[in-house]
């Protein structure tokens, strides 16, 4: 099972010329395998890291065999309480470019890698390169934007100039082939977000909402047009009323809604207290499945890579929700219809 | 997100719902949250009492190296992430901290304090250790392990209602079977030991059922709602009772009330979260028993001391006037003379003053001249005889802590066989109502056979 | 029985006497709602050894204690040394009950010691030499100067209330409250502690002493109060030590006790014991 | 053996700690002495409300506005258990637990009204990570020190003074108050000064290295201290001493731990391994006279005549 669906992605990445690293870098033992990578590899190589999954799935993409990358959070980890350890830390120092999401999803340590004084010789926030605009202001917060950004895969694909841009200053000799990698890439996200749409779209107007354990998916349910409920806000610390569960109940039984989803990262307490709520009206409601929120799936899976993960999670939500999804996902749908229109990715406006 | 806090229009038929309990969630939180509040104020009065109140906070904390630890464990073994697994983990560190802190209080001579303190730290240490492996040797199950043990209260669920109960009543059987045990062990260890109560025994019962409390708590409402949940309650309830068996009763009923007032709170309006609501309306309680408590509270214990105060106050007034009157016949009586009696204010003297006129015993004749009402005079004549019997009765026949004894509260009548009261008014030669007697003031000397040295 | 009229307002009225060490006037404390102490008056002169005397329960610590100010008087007004209790608190010597500390704590019988004299320190003002030197002699003079660096639990109970005593003694106070100190210490130490006392008394010192020991009390004090929760007794020893006043003072048979406890119990007066 | 040990980064995580350990150790003594142990934990919990509030006011995440939210928190902490303690008569552990987990509800509440949508709890916004101190450097006179470097500096000055100058009177305070009243010696506004060093300590420190270090680093040392010495001012000492010994084998183990023991090249958390190491090391020390080997000083010294 595990060989067939690695098997599936290193065909479906070969294009871009990922596999490789796209299989090195979610190796589990990431500083052993970086350690090996650079005695495979002849040339000295740009030193890579990254914060999260998402970001250093990106940047693989981009770099090719040019360097290679290290992601701090290894996968699976909630940024939120990531602690980095002295090893991570010396990581950081070594590296050459380190690429961060921004917007206090690191906390601590994006305040150090986006501070002044910082010891890091190059650090980008991916996330804060975008513009103001694309930006999700949850409630009138002013300057604090909801990080959750790579949930909109047209926004997470503009972000890859910025890491383009990154990896140009670090390793001027190899822009063209950032450059490259990156159309490639974006085209390949456009096609992606493609399929999202037309998973959303599948699904019955009425039945577009979408009810999870915490606030991460307002960018997705934007680019998407889905109506979005977290039942607890973003801070790790905060927690529901009774009031808002009562609502959320209320709602699931006026509304009719068949599923609500339960995330990797938060306990999925709150989703079965809001089942047993609408079971008491009357109306049943089902776990529609696991979704990645914070975190990408175990490595060395599909769900372990950024399309993996948003396939996942739209085919998820697709099929809960009585979309129409292929019975391979994303995947299965690129090889229909995926290739021949990704030239024309519609995210380029934008970025 | 966060809407407003206060209710409008539509919401007061939506209070009716939530007192009626009508939502299901609400049914199940209210269920919940009011049994963990029963079984927390239960077993923190004994903690309380054996000045372990913050083991809660110490179980807590010591149970995130055994989650981490169960998680790594699991992994190795090649499962799941199962909760049950987890919070096997837990308890198994919670206990073993318990445990550190039993044997460190033993074997060093450190206060309680400093080794829950101390334990805290090393296992709360040893848990963020065990966390930055597990984020490192990575695992799709990891993500918010430090929060998956700690539940939210708003979002119990059924089986956990019944993991409550059934806890619960475990705490609750072990805590009625052993209570007079355990009461002694938190009175006096030294006495409990002497009859053969094992100390070490009975305290590793307690940290049973405080290891089981925070496990039900912590996974249906979370740390600090259990430390909370074992803190407040008992702290409220030492305001209103001394007896131990109705401090465990008032104690678990507070718990159980905050916790009912604190989810319907909850429910009242969005933005409220439960756990928080229900600490805050217990500390709301405990500031209601600290004001108004019964025994301890402040404002009855000022009250007391005005009243003390006040009828001091009026006694001194009442006899000084009546004295006078013995002394120079003369009914009335001026302010500054009054004033000249014993030592008081002019404000005190004019506050009993005015206080006496309320009641009628005594009469303003014209401004600053004073005297005594027919009714100030039967109750100056009653006060002093009642004074005087009582502080006779002691010095003839009772080594008594007489502290205990108010002469001015309690009537003689009241307590003393009527046969003995008469043959104390024939020794002190006052009879009902005659008239004063003669010196109502120094009433100590009533006893003296010689003459103190008048002082100085 | 005749009893001796005294009009004692008349007599006394609001004045203190400027020269009486401790003077009190009406003075009523309580706890709770049951007055602990009635209508005290009492002076005791200068330059005596003056013993409060009377049984559990009956307000010798509360009585100093409100001298002090430390608990809250109902009502009576009390001058020490002629003034204010505030205002002459440096010449006030207080020795608490040995167990109003916690004899854990990390210092030892000379850091014990040389706390008496922080107020003649002053503030931000090192313990010097000197100091040390003034409370080792006040360490030997009670007999301790070889336990001078122990920590403070390990010396016995006798020797702790050495340590308090020798604290007093560097204070230099005009006026010495001591709460009980021979509770429980053994004979040396008692007899240490009174020579102490004597030669404060001797260098025209006041000393009010808690004491319970009646066997003991006529020999060693020349004052003596006499206290049940009212005054019974104050003078000086020779004429206040007196059957009827210790009678009375102590009550006569102990039956009659069990007699008024039940019935303030079935009053409903609430009689703990 | 330590293949990675870099003095420019591991030499700063050393100094830091070992600063935090020294500053910890006057405050921690006393809390010790006084049977306030829990208090640091207490107050790493009590924070929350003046975070929430110090956003509240500043609508920022960073600066001045929160630290001082949190100091203020924490010291609210120390004066109402005072207060319950003294005027209500409540026990001294069940006062500190009342005041904490109100005042950390009352934070719980405040975030979810004026900044759910924010991440804003400690674990982001207060408590550092010893780990990051050597990435945030400022410039000082030419030199690249770490940014908390001159806060703790200045705590530890401001400590070491106020305690220099007043120490007769805080431990007089401490130890016999109805005393050191009778010595002129104001014992509430003393009391106060030291729960200000204390907050104001715990709130820098969590600020600079996490709260874990720090409630190890305040109890632990002086607790051992304790266990050797019968005089408080040693205790202060050899707290400190025993405390930059932690910090030092603390990150060694984290660093080096790993390796040593599964051969396997990633260090774990240096705050959790200090406060390991830490109590580990009182466990050995209180079992060194149940296993025959004694103190200088034994425990059991109450004896009666």
């Amino acid at each position: 099972m595990q060989m067939s669906s690695i098997t599936v992605r290193l065909m479906s990445f070969a294009a871009l010329g990922l596999a490789i690293s796209v299989f090195q870098g979610c190796g589990e033992r990431t500083a052993e395998t970086a350690s090996e990578a650079k005695i495979e590899d002849s040339s000295p190589g740009l030193e890579i890291v990254s914060t999260t999954g998402m970001i250093g799935d990106l940047v693989r993409g981009v770099v090719g065999d040019r360097g290679d990358v290290v992601v701090l959070m290894g996968e699976g980890v909630d940024p939120h309480l990531f602690s980095p350890t002295a090893s991570h830390v010396r990581r950081l120092l070594a590296a050459d470019v380190v690429f961060h999401n921004g917007l206090m999803l690191e906390g601590r340590m994006g305040t150090v890698l986006g501070g002044e004084g910082g010891r890091i010789e190059r650090s980008i926030a991916v996330a804060e390169t975008l513009p103001e605009s694309r930006l999700l202001h949850p409630d009138d917060a002013g300057t604090h934007a909801d990080p959750h950004v790579w949930m909109d895969v047209t926004a997470w694909s503009s972000t890859i100039e910025s890491i383009v841009r990154g990896l140009c200053e670090a390793d001027p000799e190899g822009c063209d082939t950032f450059k490259a990698n990156g159309r490639l890439l974006r085209d390949e996200l456009a096609s992606l977000d493609r399929y999202a749409r037309s998973v959303v779209d599948s699904i019955p107007q009425d039945r577009r909402v979408l009810v999870t354990a915490h606030d991460a998916f307002g960018y997705f349910g934007r680019a998407y047009g889905v109506e979005v409920h977290g039942i607890q806000g973003l801070s790790t610390e905060s927690e529901a009323g009774l009031a808002d569960m009562n609502r959320l109940v209320r709602m699931l039984a006026d509304r009719g809604i068949p599923a609500i989803f339960v995330e990797s990262s938060v306990s999925e307490k709150n989703v079965l207290a809001l089942v047993e709520g609408a079971a008491s009206l009357d109306h049943d409601v089902v776990v529609g499945g696991e979704l990645y929120s914070d975190a990408m799936g175990a490595p060395e899976t599909w769900e372990g890579t950024y399309p993996g993960m948003i396939d996942h999670n739209v085919s998820t939500i697709g099929r809960a929700l009585g979309g129409r999804v292929p019975e391979g996902g994303y995947r299965e749908w690129r090889e229909s219809n995926g290739s021949e229109d990704a030239g024309d990715p519609p995210g380029e406006a934008a970025g | 997100m966060s809407g407003p806090i206060l209710a409008t229009g539509p919401e007061t038929e939506g209070l009716l719902r939530i007192l009626l309990l009508q939502d299901f969630n609400t049914r199940i939180v209210v269920a919940g949250a009011m049994l963990l509040g029963a079984v927390g104020g239960l077993v923190g009065t004994f903690l309380m009492f054996r000045r372990r109140a913050l083991i809660g906070d110490v179980l807590g904390h010591a149970m995130l190296p055994g989650v981490a630890g169960a998680f790594l464990l699991l992994q190795v073994l090649g499962f799941e992430r199962n909760l049950p697994g987890l919070l096997t983990g837990g308890a198994v560190a919670a206990t073993l901290a318990g445990l550190m802190v039993l044997g460190l209080r033993k074997i060093t001579r450190l206060g309680d304090d400093a080794v829950m303190a101390i334990v805290l730290s090393g296992f709360f240490g040893f848990g963020v250790v065990l966390l930055s492996i597990v984020q490192t040797t990575g695992g799709g199950g990891q993500a918010g392990l430090e929060d998956f043990v700690f539940g939210k209260t708003a979002s119990m669920v059924t089986a956990d209602v019944v993991v409550i109960a059934i806890g619960g009543l475990g705490v609750a059987i072990v805590g009625s079977i052993l209570f007079k045990d355990l009461g002694l062990l938190c009175f006096d260890e030294s006495f409990s030991a002497s009859i053969g109560r094992p100390s070490g025994l009975l305290d590793l019962v307690l940290l049973t059922m405080a290891v089981l409390t925070a496990l039900i708590g912590l996974q249906a409402v979370g740390l600090v709602l259990v430390v909370a949940v074992m803190v407040i309650p008992p702290a409220a309830a030492r305001f209103i009772t001394d007896d131990l068996r109705k401090t465990v009763l008032w104690s678990s009923g507070i718990g159980a009330t905050g916790c009912w007032i604190g989810v319907t709170l909850s429910a009242v309006a969005p933005g409220l979260p439960a756990g928080a609501m229900i600490v805050l309306s217990m500390a709301g309680l405990f500031v209601v028993t600290l004001v108004l408590g019964g025994r301890r509270g402040l404002v009855p214990g000022w009250l007391l001391a005005r009243r003390v105060r006040r009828r001091v106050g009026r006694d001194h007034l009442l006899r000084s006037m009546l004295e006078h009157r013995e002394l120079t016949g003369e009914s009335e009586v001026a302010v500054e003379t009054i004033l000249g009696f014993r030592v008081w204010s002019a404000g005190e003297v004019s506050a009993s003053l005015r206080a006496g006129r309320r009641v009628g015993e005594v009469v303003e004749v014209e401004p600053g001249r004073w005297r005594l009402s027919e009714r100030g005079e039967l109750e100056a004549i009653a006060l002093v005889r009642n004074h005087r019997l009582w502080e006779y009765y002691l010095l003839r026949h009772a080594d008594i802590a007489a502290s205990h004894v108010d002469r001015a509260a309690d009537r003689i009548e009241h307590v003393l066989d009527p046969v003995l009261v008469r043959s104390l008014e024939v020794e002190v030669g006052a009879a009902i109502g005659a008239r004063a007697p003669e010196s109502p003031h120094p009433l100590g000397d009533v006893a003296s056979v010689e003459e103190p040295e008048p002082g100085g | 029985m005749h009893v001796p009229p005294r009009h004692a307002d008349a007599a006394i009225g609001p004045e203190h006497d400027p020269d009486a060490a401790v003077s009190i006037h009406d003075m009523t404390v309580a706890y709770q709602r049951r007055p602990v102490l009635w209508d005290l008056d009492l002076d005791i002169p200068r330059g005596v050894l003056a013993a409060v005397i009377g049984p559990n329960g009956a307000g010798k610590s509360t009585m100093i204690k409100a001298c002090l100010g430390l608990v809250p008087k109902a009502s009576g007004s009390v001058r020490l040394l002629g003034g204010r209790p505030r205002a002459v608190r440096g010449r006030i010597g207080y020795v608490p009950q040995r167990e109003s500390v916690d004899w854990d704590f990390p210092v030892s019988a000379l850091d014990v010691v040389c706390m008496g004299m922080y107020r003649r320190i002053g503030w931000f003002r090192p313990v010097r030499r000197r100091h040390r030197d003034a409370a080792m002699t006040a360490l030997d003079r009670v007999g301790l100067a070889d336990f001078a660096k122990r920590q403070i639990s390990r010396l016995s109970g006798g020797q702790q209330q050495r340590v308090f005593l020798a604290r007093a003694l560097v204070q230099e106070a005009d006026l010495y409250f001591m709460d009980e100190p021979f509770a429980s210490v053994d004979a040396a130490t008692e007899s240490a502690i009174l020579e102490v006392l004597r030669e404060l008394r001797d260098g025209g010192r006041t000393v009010v002493v808690v004491h319970h020991d009646l066997q003991t009390a006529r020999e060693y004090f020349d004052w003596l109060v006499l206290l049940n929760t009212r005054l019974v007794a104050s003078g000086a020893m020779g004429t206040t030590w007196t059957p009827g006043n210790l009678r009375s003072t102590y009550g006569g048979r102990l039956t009659l006790l069990e007699d008024v406890g039940r019935a303030m119990g079935e009053a409903g007066g609430g009689i703990k014991r | 053996m330590l293949p990675d040990w870099q003095w420019s980064y591991d030499g700063w995580i050393v100094l830091v700690t070992s600063l935090v350990a020294v500053i910890c150790a006057i405050p921690g003594s006393f809390l010790l002495v006084r049977r306030q142990a829990m208090l640091g934990d207490a107050i790493s919990h009590a924070v929350l409300p003046g975070i929430a509030i110090g956003f509240l006011i500043s609508g920022d995440r960073g600066g001045g506005w929160m630290l001082s939210g949190a100091i203020i928190a924490g010291l609210t902490t120390t004066v109402l258990t005072q207060f319950l303690r003294g005027i209500a008569g409540v026990e001294r552990g069940a006062a500190l637990g009342v005041v904490f987990s109100t005042l950390f509800a009352l934070g719980l509440l405040l975030i979810v009204q004026v900044a759910d949508s924010v991440e804003l709890d400690p674990a982001c916004v207060l408590y550092g990570q010893v780990e990051l101190v050597p990435l945030d450097l400022i410039d000082i006179g030419g030199i690249q020190v770490p940014r908390v470097l001159p806060a703790l500096i200045g705590v530890l000055l401001a400590t070491g003074l106020v305690v220099g100058l007043v120490w007769k009177e805080l431990v007089v305070s401490s130890f016999d108050p109805a005393t050191a009243q009778g010595q002129g010696v104001p014992t509430a506004i003393m009391n106060q000064i030291l729960m200000v060093l204390v907050a104001t300590a715990c709130v820098v420190a969590f600020e600079s290295v996490g709260s874990i270090l720090v409630i190890a680093l305040l109890v632990t040392p002086a607790a051992i201290a304790r266990l050797f010495t019968d005089r408080l001012l040693r205790v202060v000492v050899i707290s400190a001493a025993i405390g930059i010994g932690f910090s030092m084998l603390g990150h060694f183990a984290a660093v080096a731990g790993p390796t040593l023991i599964f051969d396997r090249q990633q260090a774990v958390s240096t705050a959790g391994m200090t406060a390991v190491v830490a109590t580990i090391a009182l466990g050995i020390v209180a079992c060194l006279p149940v296993i025959g080997i004694r103190g200088r000083r034994q425990r059991s010294h109450h004896y009666r005549t």
